[in-house]
């Protein structure tokens, strides 16, 4: 596989192109987006890389593979990150693609919900076992009067059961809810107070130590791919879709067109794409820790963050 | 008293062919009547196809050519779930009853026959074998003989009217065997039961039988067929006396001479 | 007592022998403990969340039961009925293979459709998982069942009932036990793959829900955990089909004997 | 010929019966397609989506395969060393058992750390999930050894690996043919649940990828078919099973007679 | 040419206790002592424990009190592994596989003895029981008489030193089973093999032996010690003899006396 990623040498190096695995979380969809258009407008090739992007499943440990040294980088979300190094990987953030985490609860319209609250009030919500976030809810909301039962990855339920309330990607599951003709209410997690960075590039530490050139390369040019994608994303799609039949092109289209607000905020503004600050997460550390996920004090020492 | 049933087989034939070795022809075109209430001992040598006759007799396998049929009192019946009673080359209890349990079984399949209690008809039938001490052992814990004798009280328990038995007595020391072929030529002749016995002894044969017909090598022939010179009521003294041996003599000859 | 001794000894000296190469090792090369905890790690787990661990087993292992349960009366019964008539295996035994083919984790979404999130879709979703080794192991047992014995029971004018209920039942035994055997494992992974679709993560989660939000929280001690408590789970309803297994076979089945 | 007809006709005929039922229900129920689409719906999907579904087929079948070889390999393996010994068996076998029992999705994040990535760590949640009814299979087998035979060998002081060789697997082996029956199904099961969690979607998704995003995005018919070729596949791998078992049996054993 | 094996019961017990139904003493103390070459037949009633003392003298079984002990020139040996044949009472063949694979097993596992040819050595020992033809068939296609000439075969295909033999011609016809007595006797004293020989045909007994041994019932004594009174050599006309006839006779009587 790998072989058949490699791309010619870079344009004004002469040396041989650096090889570089990036490992993902999911399948090819939109939210990798920008790491395929890098890839498709040759912006690694001009860093001297090579990269080779492993798309990932559902269960598919991203995170453990960096830390095992079995990729460069892989895909992940930041409080993951943080219960990660609870448990003793020592792993470092370099880039975030969401500024704006794309997690939310999503209802049915009819339900007429016009808060979390009313949501939880009554019903079922099905929650992803263990989830930090699901944790946050629960401790600002009490589920005492609402059934929790795990997040099976569809909307079926949903599209079916009155008082029925789920874990969504807001790019993802309203989409094809309205695709089947189901109105949703959604509330972004993001707007509860829990807002961690989504889609985070996580290298280990020693790569981050020995290689920082080479991390730092993978950074700029995943910016450029991102900044293209979100320009014009049909090349990227169409790539994507030649790996991920089963999502059609509309559908990508659509999912790039509603994660362009997460992904662009004024923090990015001024080529700051993927950009992290300590505050953020200094905030999620505290939350984390509220909640009884994290112990170990996680210093931000060193990390490339504002 | 019912009445007892008589066994034609008209030029029967029967061959086993997919075998790993070639066909093999058993019984090609045999002809036998066998009378209501007879004592019929078949004589023959090894794999001559004895075995296979009394399958077809029971109804358990089928002839490839002719019939086999049976009729009680001139009307025909079917071989299969009438009382015939079937003691095989080998025991075949049932592992996992006892013996009490397996000489029980005719019962429970065949349904008993009016008022008789079961329990005390295997006892009964035990005792007959000289088992009465055993009923509550498993298979597996009986010696060879004893699970053939299981296997005979099995047959005998619900009065067979057509009894089938393929050397029952092979692996019975001798003395038990002497006990059992009086008790059984007794028992046919007061219950009337039509009986086709295989015996591979001459001189059980003749001690036995009101008729013995003697086989040739497969495909089996009839090369001889013998009323006995006896009366029907048979004594010890007669194994010793100068006209069974004479008997014996010239089944003895009857077999060579078929070729055995 | 030396019977006794002789009984448990050699699986605890392996256990012992396991463990302790499995600690050796972790320690040696230095893994780190998400991605594989030593056994000392596991058992400290054990400890800690103890409670939450000691509902889970209960509340999985109720499920479990009742699973396989399900399995071992409807899947005699299907192998019983398949087993009287050829016909009727040749039309309907490559369908019941339908039902181990069929990744239950696709289907459990459905199952909760239909019979609603809790223990009975849970307990559905075991049955589905461990049901054919019952019917396959049984099934096979009725055709090995010795032709002679056959004879003997046409020869008496079997009725179908008889020779099923006389014959071929106690001739299967051997081979009923050990699709169950098969279907005690089995019946315990699928209500733990059940639960992750079906199950409630309320106030006494059961392993599969405990399981995940381990995983999900990278608590790969307490995973490991959880994955013995199912393990425990699915020894204790083995030993229960091997002890009745041979309480049934002992009278009689080489393999019960010695 | 007439023999073909009546090998084939009935399972056909249980087919169109089963489907019929299906699709009649369906629409006079006005069940909505996204709950349980009828066959004639799933029927389409199949068209459409025929070349994914295909290379899914083809990888799918190959993972489950090799993880199936796996087991038929090292489970006999295992099986004729723990038969070889009373001590070895009470020491292990429990243990062979937690293979049974682990939730193979718990721990196939481990087998891609170990294994890489891809088909290797998913052919290893194949061979998990289906090596324990092979063990069981020839090892209960093994016991059941008619102790007389048992006799014959050591009168003629037979060595342990002749017992082994001569007596004990061919003894067994109806039912170790048993227990690859039951393992053809579940290879089918866990490589498509192995794909869920370390199934990467590079190349062509198998059909556990194709299954997963057909559910998220409520193509239930596109699910159901890809859970029709898991069958097929389930289906195809027991087909093969039994006629090597047939043709290994047939000389002798009243299974494969009649 | 090997010496022979002599085989001493020492005071042997041994009873069936675990049993479904209570204990069951088959062995008491039983002394016997059997010479190096000598042919001895065992006698005595069904389920008295000949088959048992048979497995004993294998190595198959064990004496709970007591001891087995075979020696050749005086040196000791153990019982399993060597050269020692046993007909068990029934046929025991491999189902799996074909009759003269079954035959060349010994062969198999025990190693062949120097310099001879395994192919001919089995041929030869199916034409001696009279089943040359059939070496391709597999067990489940031969009569019951064949399958146990087939275990015959088996048993003498490598020449064993010590020969036991149980009940192993009940289930042949009269012909075949007196030319096998024969041709086991001629075997026996041509390769001067020890003979453990259990029957239940007193004839047959007095026929065969250079020894025969009475037993009572069970738990099995020893009633009768008899010595033959014949010449080594037997030939078929010694059936029909009036010593023959008065030598069955006294075994008759012993085996009456003993309880049987
Ligand atoms: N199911 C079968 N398949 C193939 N051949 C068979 C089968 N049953 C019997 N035979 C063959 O048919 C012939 C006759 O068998 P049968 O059992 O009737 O003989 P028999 O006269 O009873 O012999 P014995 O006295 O040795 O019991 C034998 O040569 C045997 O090999
Ligand atoms: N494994 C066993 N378990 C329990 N009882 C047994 C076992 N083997 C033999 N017996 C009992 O021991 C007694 C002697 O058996 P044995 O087989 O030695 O008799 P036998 O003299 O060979 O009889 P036969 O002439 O009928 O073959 C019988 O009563 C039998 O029930
Ligand atoms: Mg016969
Ligand atoms: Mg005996």
């Amino acid at each position: 596989k790998g072989k058949r990623e490699e791309s010619p040498a870079a344009v004004g190096s002469k040396a041989e192109p650096t090889p570089f695995t990036l490992v993902l979380n999911w399948v090819p969809e939109p939210e990798f987006g920008g790491f395929y258009a890098a890839k498709a407008s040759e912006a690694y090739a001009k860093e001297g890389l090579a990269v080779s992007i492993k798309p990932g499943g559902p269960g598919v440990p991203s995170l453990q593979m960096v830390a095992a040294g079995q990729a460069e980088a892989g895909i992940t979300g930041a409080d993951e990150l943080l219960l990660a190094r609870e448990q003793g990987a020592d792993v470092v953030p370099v880039f975030a693609v969401y500024q704006h985490n794309p997690q939310a609860i999503m209802t049915k319209a009819e339900r007429g919900a016009k808060s979390l609250a009313e949501v939880f009030a009554a019903g079922t919500v099905a929650l992803e076992p263990g989830l930090p976030y699901a944790q946050f809810l629960k401790r600002k909301y009490g589920f005492e009067k609402v059934k929790v039962v795990p997040y099976d990855g569809g909307i079926a339920r949903l599209s079916i059961e009155k008082d029925f309330a789920q874990q969504c990607y807001l790019t993802s599951e309203p989409l094809a809810a309205k695709r089947q003709g189901v109105a949703t209410s959604v509330f972004p997690i993001s707007d509860e107070g829990y807002d961690p960075y989504g889609a985070v590039v996580v290298v280990s530490r020693e790569t981050w130590t020995k290689k920082r050139p080479l991390v730092e390369a993978f950074v700029r040019a995943t910016r450029a791919g991102w900044q293209s994608y979100l320009k014009d994303p049909k090349a990227a799609n169409e790539a994507m879709h030649a790996l991920n039949k089963t999502m059609d092109l509309e559908t990508f289209a659509g999912a790039a067109e509603a994660q362009h607000a997460l992904v662009e905020t004024h923090e990015t503004e001024g080529d700051k794409l993927g950009t992290m600050t300590k505050a953020r997460w200094e905030a999620l550390r505290t939350t984390l820790t509220e909640l009884g996920l994290v112990t170990k004090p996680t210093s931000f020492e060193g990390w490339p963050v504002d | 008293m019912e009445s007892a049933v008589s066994v034609q087989f008209e030029r029967v034939a029967r061959r086993f062919g997919a075998g790993s070795a070639g066909e093999l022809v058993v019984l090609d075109g045999l002809d036998l009547a066998v009378e209501a209430g007879s004592f019929t001992v078949l004589l023959g040598p090894s794999g001559c196809g004895k075995s296979t006759l009394l399958r077809l007799a029971a109804g358990l396998d089928e002839p490839e050519q002719g019939r086999v049929r049976l009729t009680v009192d001139g009307t025909e019946r079917s071989p299969v779930g009438g009382p015939t009673g079937f003691v095989f080359q080998e025991a075949h209890l049932l592992p996992w009853r006892t013996l009490a349990e397996n000489v029980a079984l005719p019962f429970e399949l065949a349904g008993r026959p009016g008022g008789e209690d079961p329990a005390r008809a295997v006892n009964e039938a035990l005792e007959r074998v000289g088992l009465g001490a055993f009923g509550a052992r498993m298979p597996h814990e009986l010696s060879g003989g004893m699970k053939m004798r299981g296997s005979l009280a099995r047959a005998l328990v619900c009065a067979p009217r057509l009894f089938l038995l393929d050397e029952p007595f092979g692996a019975l020391d001798e003395l038990t065997r002497l006990r059992l072929d009086d008790e059984l030529r007794r028992l046919a002749k007061e219950l009337r039961m039509t009986v086709l016995f295989v015996t591979h002894s001459i001189q059980e044969a003749a001690y036995l039988a009101d008729r013995v017909i003697v086989f040739s090598p497969r495909p089996a022939r009839v090369v001889g067929d013998f009323a006995s010179p006896f009366a029907p009521v048979r004594r010890e003294e007669l194994r010793f006396s100068e006209p069974f041996a004479r008997f014996v003599g010239s089944l003895h000859d009857a077999l060579v001479r078929g070729g055995a | 007592m030396k019977r006794l001794v002789a009984l448990v000894a050699p699986p605890l000296v392996a256990l012992a022998l396991l463990l302790g190469l499995w600690e050796g090792l972790v320690r040696a090369l230095e893994v780190q403990a998400f991605l594989l905890p030593p056994p000392s790690a596991i058992a400290r787990a054990c400890v800690v969340h103890g409670s939450v661990l000691a509902s889970g087993v209960v509340r999985t292992g109720t499920t479990a039961v009742a699973g396989f349960l399900l399995s071992a009366t409807l899947g005699n019964a299907v192998a019983y009925v398949l087993g009287s008539s050829r016909v009727l295996e040749r039309a309907f035994y490559p369908y019941t293979l339908f039902l181990q083919t069929v990744p239950i984790v696709t289907i459990a979404p459905l199952l909760v459709l239909w019979f609603g999130s809790g223990s009975t879709a849970v307990a559905v979703a075991a049955f589905i998982v461990s049901v054919f080794p019952v019917i396959t192991g049984t099934l096979s047992g009725m055709r090995a069942v010795d032709p002679n014995l056959r004879d003997l029971f046409r020869l008496y004018g079997a009725s179908r009932l008889a020779v099923l209920t006389k014959l071929e039942i106690p001739a299967a035994l051997p081979q009923t036990v050990t699709g169950l055997r098969v279907a005690s494992g089995l019946a315990v992974i699928g209500t733990i793959v059940g639960e992750f679709v079906a199950g409630f993560a309320d106030e006494a989660p059961g392993l599969g829900i405990i399981v995940l939000s381990a995983y999900r929280q990278l608590k790969t001690d307490l995973l490991f955990a959880a994955v013995l408590g199912s393990s425990v789970l699915g020894l204790g309803l083995f030993a229960a089909v091997q002890t009745l297994g041979h309480r049934l076979l002992r009278r009689w089945h080489p393999s019960a004997r010695s």
